[in-house]
């Protein structure tokens, strides 16, 4: 797929999913809750269980999101890892632009008129 | 047949679960965003749909990468919600409307949409938290037939695609034998992006022109491929294909009862509109 | 670019994979049936093929009431295979090609096919048993993209759009940067029934007529709807569908190496067309 | 769905899935062995699992084909259920029509030219 770049972005194309199957599929397992609480228990063995790639469990162990996406990690099951360390969208933010969150707060405002 | 009311558009942002979970509706940060939603619930009460045809994007709650379906449409008789991730007390399931949803995936098909059925099926905050806001008691006193466009997994079904399929499935609700109420409800957007360099990404002046297009010139928005709409709108911002099917859907001209835009929610401009056919 | 260099379309009985479980290929009810295979094999030898594009239909294996898509494309690095109920040992199983899985996906849905992609995937019969009949030693030398077409919940798509599809295919295959072959196999029919106290119905005369119409008219069939379909070559024999796209895959003019039509296999007429584009 | 009659034929509409949803979830389950063994040894009990309707239940109890697609049942769900019992589809066709399995396969000859 011939997409022109738009900086800063990353469309989950084909290629992005090939990249980040097993990764996807743990973060879609974190609907449930007895799999976050295993996750929480056992990091290395639930990980092993579903195949990461050496890129990818090194971007889980570092909680990093621009790692994880690069990985081909997609935002939406991405929310869920998020989700078990009770990180929201504006932490996120933060941590992907090299912001505080109260400095990306404050350019979300800067938007409103 | 069935009567076609009017259609509402309206953001979805996970943290008005938050908000709920926690009563922050009175909140400074949160007051102007759950009173423009007053209009509508006046609208409703008004004029009592019976069932709403709901477009939405699923999050990762019911369809994983294994099966992903472009278009799915629901023919449950019963819509669960769940938690997500987010430890959040889910909101009470959805029935659904059985006749409808076959209705629909019978006149779909025969008009070439290749559709996914659905007979089993889970919403997520993309139903549960508009329906929340719509009804705050949470007693639905409506039926759904949910209808998912994919936002997840590239290629996506073009604008113009979208609007084709709410047309389609305008043109459905109407040929309805059935003496049934029924409201078309889009949830989505408006311009956001969570992930990469550029999250927080929040386009106003693409937002307002796209709102006002959806009035008079409902095909503007189709002049952009998808990556055109990612690129103003942001990655989660492209949700807006479900304002494009939600106003497709009421066919000719619309008359704009309310709308409101309020930035930010989370990191989303919050969009919201209350249309009637005319 | 990638050469699509012939198609085949053929039967994909259940009692095959028992045949082979008891190797029964040479006792007289299963000879004339395997033996027809002979010219294939030979036409595969001579012009090796590197991907195979299967249209089929699933059987209840991958796929269930709960997501039923009209239309389905692989995008797997590997296709297992199940016993699907039968306590038979189950065949190897199929390594993808996800660079033209995702290029069909790509192409297909920029062409509003909205379809449905799966990126993990199990295959039933209707791909396994056509495969073991053309490659005897099962060891497979070609990749696979399923591609999958509803024929177990109603609506079905029509044969028309069922040849829109095979086109689309055909095109995002010659459009493929590439320097593979290519061949398209469609599995499914002729005419048969299952259920019903119809069961056991046969039409000889439709099957031979519709034969002969993928050579010279593929869009014969498309005059029929589904349920004339059905009342013509039977529930099960609606699978015939997959023969339309596969035909439509080729394009243009065709030229037909070898036929074959045999009755009884199981409770089904048996079909074998080898086609190749002129 | 408005469909045309054909005789001795049941169209797998919206209106045939609506009735059949619990028998054919429970028909597809026997994809695998273990769930053939579980139906096999508490029938009783898999059926309950599963939420069979009385007409379904009794259906599967007569082992009645045309009785499992009136109840809802889906022909290719069906056969896996057949599968348990080792019965083939000349069997299944046999019980349908009425006549003994050589008498449905001498029918099935006749096409033959
Ligand atoms: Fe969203
Ligand atoms: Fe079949």
């Amino acid at each position: 797929m011939c997409s022109p770049a738009i900086p800063g972005t990353t469309l989950f194309d084909g290629r992005q999913a090939r990249k980040g199957y097993a990764l996807n599929k743990m973060c879609f397992s974190f609907n449930e809750a007895a799999n976050r609480a295993a996750f929480v228990q056992d990091e290395d063995a639930y990980c092993a269980r579903y195949g990461l790639t050496a890129q990818q469990r090194e971007a889980i162990r570092s909680r990093n999101v621009l790692q994880l996406i690069a990985a081909g990690g997609n935002a939406y099951y991405l929310a869920k890892f998020a989700g078990i360390f009770g990180l929201d969208m504006q932490d996120i933010g933060a941590q992907q632009t090299g912001l505080t969150k109260a400095e990306f707060q404050a350019r979300l405002d800067a938007y409103a008129r | 047949m069935a009567k076609l009311i009017g259609g509402i558009t309206t953001s979805h942002v996970p943290a008005i679960g938050r908000a709920l979970a926690r009563n922050s509706q009175d909140q400074p940060y949160w007051k102007p965003f759950f009173d423009a939603y007053l209009p509508v619930h006046a609208w409703l009460e008004a004029n009592r749909p019976d069932v709403l045809v709901v477009f939405y994007n699923d999050h990762g709650l019911n369809f994983f990468l294994d099966k992903m379906p472009t278009f799915a449409v629901g023919a449950a008789p019963r819509y669960e919600t769940g938690d997500e991730g987010w430890d959040l007390p889910p909101l009470p399931g959805f029935d659904g409307d059985l006749d409808l949803s076959w209705h629909l995936i019978d006149q779909l098909v025969a008009r070439d949409f290749d559709v996914t059925s659905c007979q089993e099926m889970r919403v997520d905050h993309a139903v549960s938290l508009p329906m929340a806001v719509l009804w705050p008691g949470q007693v639905w006193p409506v039926r759904i037939v949910p209808v998912c466009i994919n936002t997840v997994q590239f290629p996506l079904p073009s604008a113009r695609r979208c609007l084709a399929l709410g047309a389609a499935v305008g043109d459905a609700i109407r040929g309805w034998k059935s003496d049934q109420r029924v409201a078309v409800l889009g949830t989505g957007g408006l311009s956001h992006q969570l992930d990469g360099e550029r999250a927080g990404h929040i386009n106003p002046e693409f937002d307002l022109r796209f709102m006002d297009s959806l009035v008079d010139d409902p095909a503007w928005a189709a002049q952009f491929s998808i990556p055109e709409l990612v690129e103003k709108a942001g990655t989660q911002g492209v949700e807006l294909l479900m304002w494009l099917a939600t106003r497709a859907a009421l066919g000719g001209p619309v008359r704009c009862l309310h709308r409101n835009y309020h930035i930010p929610i989370s990191n989303t401009a919050s969009g919201l509109m209350l249309l009637e056919p005319v």
